[in-house]
């Protein structure tokens, strides 16, 4: 790179003014970035990787500044340039998309209009042509009909959708430069894959740069040229993709790459090396041939479409009532779950994944089926009374959010303690306190935090509460909500490891509930695929994942970018060619 | 001054355009203002027709400026130099002539005068409106049967002009009966026109239309907020008045009529807190005239058919422990005539009186050990919230008194509608209140207080064989016209009601009316409220 | 969500003292409005038995004084000394405020959680009594409560409930409903809690900081509520020392000049919501940083 | 948009009924008794029960409650026994005056309260911030009544800045043709300044004070919608993409913000017609407001009941045209309905 960058970060200290004084979110940070290079910053929460992107747009919070170094970007000192200057660089030499592309668009303007204040803003149309050049800026993105979309409010748009439409007004202006932070956060597999596509392929097209923000090492190495690994609000490593990936030189990064889940590797694999070798040798043994323990024949949950309102339109309306008033969030699925077996429901947002396991925890009830568990048909017992049978214990859950799943207002202890007070044999305060500590030692957790509320814990030890909370009862069957999604993938490696742990010690079996095929992978003797409420493929793990049948199967396995990870991607390298 | 200015800026700037000589507008302004007298008071009517079922108070006030009955009163000078009317004296309204015989009274009626709508007065329509007043049940029938006017066979025509009221009985009150406001003379043809089955005496549309032949008609009325009234041009009943439109507004806020006063914005107001016409008396701005209530008296009632008020000592205790002086000094700011402290026994044939009793703790406290309470005992002492002015701390006062004999008293507000349910139950323990009558003679006032014919005004249940005797006495010996007799009666039965004391009169209040100085006219009247006819602006 | 340890934490009261501390200093108007309770909370404790005068004691020849160095607020029409009186009607009102807080709180509140977490006929039912209450004006309603059932203290503490029902039963009903369904919710139902003991143990605790931010302002809403019934005539009823009667009495002798009988249980009346208001703002920053408004 | 007004129409029906079988039972429990009312002070027991059977008020609870129904539904509100008139009559005589005070107070409060949310949310923490909720909560703390009399004092009585406070106009200009009753505006169609700044003066007080008491709630909606708003995805998408500080503000921030600010107005209006009550006994409108209060001291039935019905049907009503203007701002609602 001997040319001059097109952005250059060098020293950059940006301090947020917080209850606890001041913070330093990011610590003498330097970036370069060429012209038409992709470079990714890649870290795990916390580790200033947005603040480095909103200080280079100047768009802080109002409690940070830019407290030390410099960014120059194309020759502007972003840092002392005022505020409209930076008002012109902003959408029309330097743009940014942002995850949660829903959230990101005016909920109540015309998406056309939002394309149209930024063209008029930096002067790129006038009153006569904006409209066409909106249309036009829409078309560019692939979406459909366009002249009809211009109309169209965020709302009405899916979620792929609206992220082509925060790119559209990204690229509206030509920019040089393009931020994108998390572009893929929130949406489904199969879309995530679409939209980098697309925005690789614009930005390449205009000759433009691009960084690239994620938490996702496979991500970054699939689309960047160049990776920054950062850790605490520090540059802790940058290289090539190619090298960051091969020959990793920090411990953090290391520790990241291994952190990962991809095909090929063992759960034990996840784990940093340890001096002492891996603590417990746990093959990918066979599927163990219990009987059944849960099978759930023909479950069907309907909905009724809408609530009293719709109703009372109907009651007025004239003419046929619509065809259905109800919706099939699950239509007759069947499976089975034997004991000391892990078995994996996966299945996009909306698949009816989730109500399945509901219906199977008796949280809520079915329509129709039967779910016999241990030869009771468990599905007859209507939910409220489920609560309080002795059987209740026998099938817990380790929730998605760990944060959300613990009482605010309870301590760790409290929180293991509550099913053991209602369900469990323990009795008096020492005991239980006894049983609580016992818990936290299975699961990893200091005794010396029973004591704590949850917001004194990090993700991880609220995960491990939840999962002393799901074993408290010594259950046989668990079934594990997405326990993993809230979390880093440092943390999450962890988490799974604990959860195969118990699993072998406890002899339970798992439902394990996910979108992310690799970590079901790791976890799974069997996969349940679902898509629209119902089954569309089953079988053993490594089957499902490297021969699929279903076509929806396949579709979801080529989205994941990830997968030929540890071999450099062919495009990338040419691109760093094409750039030094 | 500062206000005017700003108010001609502004008015300035917003016509500049639109009015081309402001001055000239301002003037005629002016001189309307002359002509129109602005009154402004606390509440208005609810009814413009004295007949009307349940027509309140300021409702008098618009039937006697707007009907003219058959005779009226005299003025003579009053004790503080103001007009006041003249109870002995009459003067022809709408008669033109009064003959009074043994046992009937023939009028004539004034040729020429008509009604407002033109058509004439006849003496057909002078008994359709006795007829009504002794007919429609309610205050007016009874108010006509205080002078023994209770049946329409009394009342005769006798030919178009000419008129006759045949006496039931003997009874001095039966012609000062008939120059009270509810005798009022309807225009019958036009009411009857407008009524219907079901109201047959047209009270409908009285209630909100004037029928009569008086000085002002109304023109224009919005219930609780404004009413209007303007000059009958072609009145008959006297001289044509001075003020052409009286514009009457409603300002629930006495804080706001004062100010309205002193800045010279309303013309005359007659309910303001006794404070506040002392101020505006000592600043000088203004004319106030204050004048006892004739025949009235604010007093302390006590229900003496129940324990503890059944026993006479205990009420004398009560009178003794009232703090009179303080009530004088901090209610009345000294607007009115003190009713206590006086002689032993009556000395003269006269009502209101002042009372022996004056506050003296000891001997109320003696009182109260022998009748059995010297510990006290816990009551109630209820008021009319409508007049909290003076009623409220005129209680705490007495509430804190009594509370040094060992009365504790819970005071207890009653809204003004329901104040006279409650009354009339006869039940309150402790209350305060005022009685007025119209008509001033003592015994009239001593029939409906005390008299234990269940009369209504007896609101303690008061009941006395020797009471009732003498007032019956004193009744008779004035239809008789028998002075002596009368007078002994009297007194007697003002030693009487004194001794028994089922009721303690405090003060007699002061009618006080607050007017511009430009403003002239004013005259008391037994009703206490405001007679357009007399007033004149400069 | 990282793994990073959090930093060493504080328990229990210390903690909130700590935390109240750092709020206090951060928002001077808030540590004004706590050191103003405190002032209010102790005239109403120890008011009436350091004030200098009887507040129900007459004394006419004094009456109607400006304030002097006796009478700091001077006196009233019938010579009370208008300060004992503003010192000592702080407990009336105070209590007032108080007790229609507790008692709409333990209408409002439950009915709002039990409707928030049961939904269905109880939410309707409940969502019914607070739209009809809404559809009134409230202070009219609260007129007519007290007109129907008598002036006593009792039936202004009901009426100023009532009134208040519809916003207790709402922000509990939205709380509640918010935490239905949350993870700890669902946990405690595999723990095999019963419906009533989720409500009481795991949803009511985790809205009561609302329900307090809320029972704060609506405190000073209670006082005027009192006050307003006061000056329509409506109120407790006479000698009782309560701000807005006096100021309702104080307002005839206001255009005389008199303005002390008025003006300084007004400003006491003022004073006193003031400091709800605001420290119901520092309690929310307390209890609830991002929903300051 | 037509079926969610129908719709909300058709919910506000169980509360409309609440509302009459509330009332009526309230106006009932009310001490006093008005067969003895009309029957005057010198009436007998036995004249007092005629008038009652006259009224039907010796009918059991239910079958009055029937016959006020029936005449409901005829659009007899009944007659008032203080005023005498009909009670529709009256409110519609006095409902205007209400409207106008309380619209005019609402839209000062509005313009006052607004921009001052606006700028406390853009600054937060600042002087500016500190000033709005101190100057916003010191106006919600004064009760109503206290404010009126101190502006009466000082502007009418002390400086003599202001007119009398004799309700809607001075005694010498006479109303406008009445066209909308609202005089502010008749007097404008009629093109009569004079009589347009008179009703504004005599307003101006009134209005004053209803706004003081009203701008702490729509300041603090504003405020916090704001900071919601502008610390929103989209803002900072608007700001990323160098749209100028007022377009952000103005155009993608404060229109988001708009939607709860005007869910508050509803409550802040219903809030304003109840202190309304006591501005109008201080100012001596002859608004509605006042009209009850006189009613339901004297026990008077039926302009309580009938001022209560119109009242939650202007409510309604209300939250109808609240929730229109909601749908004009915020596609989203529209495609529910």
């Amino acid at each position: 790179m001997t040319a001059i960058p097109l952005l250059d970060v060098r020293d950059l200290t940006v301090e947020f003014a917080t209850r606890r004084g001041i913070v330093r979110a990011v610590q003498h940070v330097n970036i370069q970035v060429a012209k038409g290079e992709t470079i990714g910053i890649v870290g795990e929460s916390g580790s200033g990787k947005s603040v480095t992107s909103y200080a280079v747009l100047r768009i802080l919070d109002r409690a940070g500044k830019i407290a030390e170094g410099s960014i120059t970007f194309s020759g502007i000192d972003v840092a002392a340039a005022s505020e409209s200057e930076m008002q012109d660089l902003r959408g029309s030499e330097i743009s940014m998309i942002f995850q949660n592309p829903r959230a990101a668009l005016n909920p109540i303007r015309k998406i056309g209009q939002q394309i149209e204040d930024v063209l008029l803003t930096h002067l790129k149309a006038d009153a006569r042509d904006v409209t066409e050049k909106a249309v036009e800026a829409l078309d560019q993105v692939r979406i459909a009909r366009p002249r009809e979309r211009y109309h169209a409010y965020p709302f009405e748009l899916s979620g792929g959708m609206c992220q082509r439409v925060v790119i559209a007004l990204a690229l509206a202006c030509r920019p040089q430069l393009m931020i994108a932070d998390e572009p893929t956060t929130g949406l489904d597999v199969t879309t995530q894959k679409t939209v980098m596509d697309l925005i690789t392929e614009l930005t390449r097209e205009r000759g433009m740069s691009t960084i690239l923000i994620t938490h996702d090492l496979g991500l970054a190495s699939a689309y960047c040229d160049r990776v920054i690994v950062m850790e605490k609000g520090r540059v802790i490593e940058t290289a090539p993709s190619r090298a960051i990936f091969t020959a990793p030189s920090h411990p953090y990064t290391r520790k990241l790459m291994r952190a990962t889940p991809r095909p090929g590797i063992t759960l034990r694999d996840l784990l940093p090396e340890e001096p002492g070798g891996p603590r417990l040798v746990v093959g990918k043994e066979a599927p163990r041939s219990g009987e059944p323990l849960l099978t759930v024949t023909k479950l069907i949950k309907e909905y009724p479409r809408k609530g009293v309102g719709k109703t009372l339109a109907t009651m007025f309306r004239r003419g046929p009532a619509p065809e259905t008033e109800t919706f099939r969030a699950v239509d007759g699925v069947s499976f089975a779950v034997n004991r000391g077996e892990s078995v994996g429901l996966v299945g996009e947002s909306g698949c009816g994944k989730s109500t399945t396991s509901s219906m199977v925890m008796r949280l809520i009830d079915h329509t129709d089926g039967v779910i016999m568990f241990d030869g009771q048909d468990i599905g007859e017992i209507p939910a409220e009374k489920f609560a309080k049978l002795p059987i209740r214990k026998r099938i817990q859950m380790v929730f998605q959010d760990p944060t959300d799943s613990l009482n605010p207002r309870f301590t760790a202890a409290r929180a293991i303690a509550d099913p053991i007070m209602r369900l469990g044999d323990v009795k008096g305060r020492d005991a239980l306190r006894a049983r609580c500590e016992d818990l936290a030692k299975q699961v990893g957790l200091p005794v010396e935090l029973l004591d704590r509320f949850p917001h004194q814990l990090s993700g991880g030890q609220k995960a491990r509460v939840g999962i002393a909370r799901a074993i408290a009862l010594k259950p046989d069957l668990i079934i594990l909500d997405e326990p993993t999604a809230a979390l880093d993938v440092s943390v999450q490696a962890v988490v799974l490891n604990l959860l195969q742990d118990l699993k072998e010690q406890l002899g339970m079996s798992y439902l394990f509930v996910s979108h992310d095929l690799n970590v079901v992978r790791l976890l799974c003797d069997r996969v349940i695929v679902m898509r629209g409420g119902k089954i569309v493929e089953e079988g053993p793990t490594e089957r499902v994942l490297f021969a699929p049948e279903a076509d929806y199967t396949k579709e979801l396995l080529s989205a994941i970018p990830h997968r030929d990870f540890d071999v450099p991607a062919k495009g990338s390298e040419l691109r760093l060619a094409a750039s030094t | 001054m500062k206000r005017r200015d700003f108010l001609k800026s502004t008015a300035a700037l917003a016509g500049a355009s639109a009015v081309s000589a402001p001055a000239i507008f301002s003037s005629a302004k002016a001189q309307t203002r002359n002509e129109t007298l602005l009154i402004v008071s606390e509440s208005g009517p609810n009814n413009v027709d004295i007949h009307g079922v349940g027509t309140n108070v300021p409702g008098y006030e618009v039937s006697w400026n707007c009907y003219d009955r058959l005779i009226s009163h005299e003025m003579k000078t009053g004790p503080s130099g103001q007009p006041y009317y003249d109870k002995d004296k009459f003067k022809m309204e709408l008669a033109d002539d009064m003959n009074v015989g043994d046992m009937s009274a023939t009028f004539k009626l004034k040729k020429n005068a008509t009604f407002q709508d033109g058509t004439p007065v006849t003496a057909k329509d002078v008994k359709w409106s006795l007829d009504r007043a002794v007919t429609v049940g309610g205050f007016p029938t009874f108010q006509m049967r205080a002078g023994s006017l209770t049946k329409a066979e009394q009342f005769v025509v006798v030919d178009d002009n000419t008129f006759r009221v045949d006496f039931a009985k003997k009874d001095r009150l039966t012609i000062p009966d008939l120059a009270v406001v509810v005798p009022a003379i309807y225009n019958s043809e036009l009411v009857k026109k407008n009524a219907t089955e079901k109201d047959p005496w047209g009270m409908e549309y009285t209630k909100l239309n004037t029928a009569g032949s008086g000085a002002y008609k109304v023109t224009s009325w919005t219930a609780g907020s404004e009413v209007i009234m303007e000059r009958n041009e072609t009145w008959k009943g006297g001289p044509l008045p001075k003020i052409k439109r009286v514009i009457w507004r409603m300002v629930p806020s006495a804080g706001n009529r004062r100010a309205l006063l002193e800045r010279g914005d309303a013309d005359i107001s007659y309910e303001l807190p006794n404070k506040d016409f002392v101020e505006l008396k000592s600043a000088g701005k203004l004319n106030i005239i204050s004048t006892p209530f004739s025949n009235g008296c604010q007093y302390i009632g006590m229900n003496v058919k129940n324990p503890p008020f059944d026993n006479p000592k205990v009420r004398q205790a009560v009178a003794y422990a009232l703090p009179y002086q303080k009530i004088m000094d901090a209610v009345l700011f000294g607007l009115g005539k003190p009713l206590f402290g006086g002689p032993e026994k009556a000395v003269e044939a006269a009502w209101p009186l002042a009372h022996k009793y004056n506050t003296d703790m000891a001997k109320a406290k003696a009182l109260m050990a022998e009748a059995g309470y010297p510990n006290g005992f816990e009551t109630t002492i209820s008021f009319d919230l409508g007049f909290a002015t003076v009623n409220e701390p005129l209680c705490v006062l007495v509430q804190e008194s009594l509370g040094q004999i060992g009365i504790k008293c819970e005071i207890n507000k009653i809204p003004g509608a329901n104040f006279r349910t409650e009354l009339n139950k006869k039940t309150l323990p402790l209350y305060t209140n005022v009685f007025s009558g119209w008509l001033d003679y003592p015994e009239y006032f001593y029939i409906w207080c005390y008299h234990g014919n269940n009369s209504i005004f007896n609101t303690m249940g008061y009941q006395s064989k020797d009471m009732d005797a003498l007032i019956d006495g004193a009744v008779t010996a004035a239809a008789a016209g028998d002075k002596a007799a009368w007078e002994k009666d009297v007194k007697g039965f003002v030693d009487l009601a004194y001794t028994d004391i089922p009721r303690i009169p405090l003060f007699q209040p002061y009618s006080n009316v607050a007017m511009q100085k430009n403003v002239s006219g004013y005259a008391y009247w037994f009703h206490r409220r405001l007679d357009y006819r007399g007033f004149s602006k400069a | 969500m990282t793994d990073t340890p959090v930093q060493a934490p504080t328990h229990g009261i210390a903690a909130i003292i700590k935390h109240s501390r750092y709020v206090i200093a951060e928002n001077k108007v808030t540590g004004f409005s706590f050191g103003l309770f405190v002032l209010i909370v102790l005239a109403a404790v120890i008011g009436p038995y350091v004030v200098p005068y009887d507040p129900l004691a007459s004394a006419t020849s004094v009456a109607l004084k400006p304030p002097s160095a006796a009478h700091w607020f001077g006196t009233d029409q019938l010579g009370r000394d208008v300060f004992s009186r503003v010192i000592v009607a702080t407990r009336l009102d105070f209590f007032i405020a108080v007790a229609s807080v507790a008692l709409v709180f333990a209408m409002g509140g439950l009915a709002g959680v039990a409707a928030g977490f049961f939904g269905g006929w109880v939410d309707r039912v409940v969502g019914r009594i607070a739209d009809t209450i809404m559809a009134f004006p409230l202070f009219v309603l609260a007129m007519g409560i007290v007109a129907a059932l008598g002036n006593s203290v009792q039936n202004i503490i009901l009426a100023t409930a009532i009134v208040n029902f519809p916003l207790y039963a709402r922000i509990a009903r939205s709380e509640a409903n918010i935490r239905r369904d949350a993870g700890f919710v669902q946990a405690a139902r595999l723990s095999g809690n019963g419906d009533i003991r989720i409500v009481l143990t795991q949803v009511l605790p985790n809205i009561m900081p609302i329900m307090i931010v809320q029972m704060s302002l609506t405190m000073g809403y209670a006082i005027l509520n009192a006050a307003g019934l006061s000056f329509i005539g409506l109120g407790v009823r006479p000698p009782t020392p309560e701000w807005g009667i006096m100021v309702a009495e104080g307002a005839a002798f206001m255009v005389s000049g008199e303005w002390w009988i008025a003006f300084f249980p007004g400003l006491a009346l003022m004073i006193a919501v003031f400091c709800f208001n605001l420290l119901g703002d520092g309690l929310r920053d307390i209890v609830d940083p991002q929903r300051r408004t | 948009m037509l079926t969610l007004i129908f719709k909300r129409m058709l919910m506000a029906i169980p509360s409309l009924i609440g509302v009459v079988i509330v009332t009526f039972l309230l106006t009932r429990a009310l001490p006093g008794d008005p067969a003895a009312y009309f029957a005057g002070p010198a009436a007998t027991k036995e004249a007092v029960e005629q008038i009652r059977v006259k009224l039907g008020l010796d009918q059991p609870l239910i079958v009055q409650f029937g016959r006020y129904v029936t005449d409901l539904a005829k659009g007899d509100l009944g007659s008032s026994l203080t005023t005498g008139q009909p009670v529709a009559k009256e409110i519609r005589a006095r409902l205007p005056a209400s409207a106008e005070l309380t619209l005019l107070g609402l839209i000062v409060s509005m313009a006052v309260a607004i921009p001052l949310g606006i700028l406390a949310a853009t600054k937060p923490g600042s002087m500016i911030d500190h000033a709005c909720r101190v100057i916003t909560t010191a106006g919600v703390s004064l009760p109503v009544f206290f404010t009126g009399l101190i502006l009466v004092y000082l502007f009418y009585y002390q400086l003599g800045w202001a007119p009398a406070p004799l309700g809607r106009l001075d005694i010498f200009t006479s109303p406008p043709k009445s066209i909308t009753g609202l005089y502010l505006i008749d007097s404008l169609l009629a093109g009569n300044l004079e009589v347009f700044w008179a009703s504004l003066k005599q307003l101006i007080l009134p209005a004053l004070t209803l706004a003081i008491f009203s701008l702490a709630p729509i300041a603090r909606m504003t405020r916090a919608a704001m900071l919601a708003v502008l610390a929103s995805d989209f803002v900072r998408t608007a700001r990323a993409s160098g749209l100028s500080e007022f377009t952000v503000i103005v155009t993608y921030a404060f229109r988001n913000a708009m939607l709860p600010v005007i869910t508050t107005l509803g409550m802040v209006f219903s809030f304003l017609l109840g202190a309304n009550v006591l501005v109008e006994k201080v100012f001596a409108w002859p608004g509605i407001g006042s009209f009850a209060v006189e009613a339901l001291i004297a026990s008077d039935f039926a302009p309580v009941q009938g001022f209560v019905l119109t009242m939650a049907i202007m409510y309604v009503a209300l939250n109808l045209l609240i929730d229109v203007l909601y749908g004009l701002i915020d596609p989203r609602v529209r495609v529910e309905a």
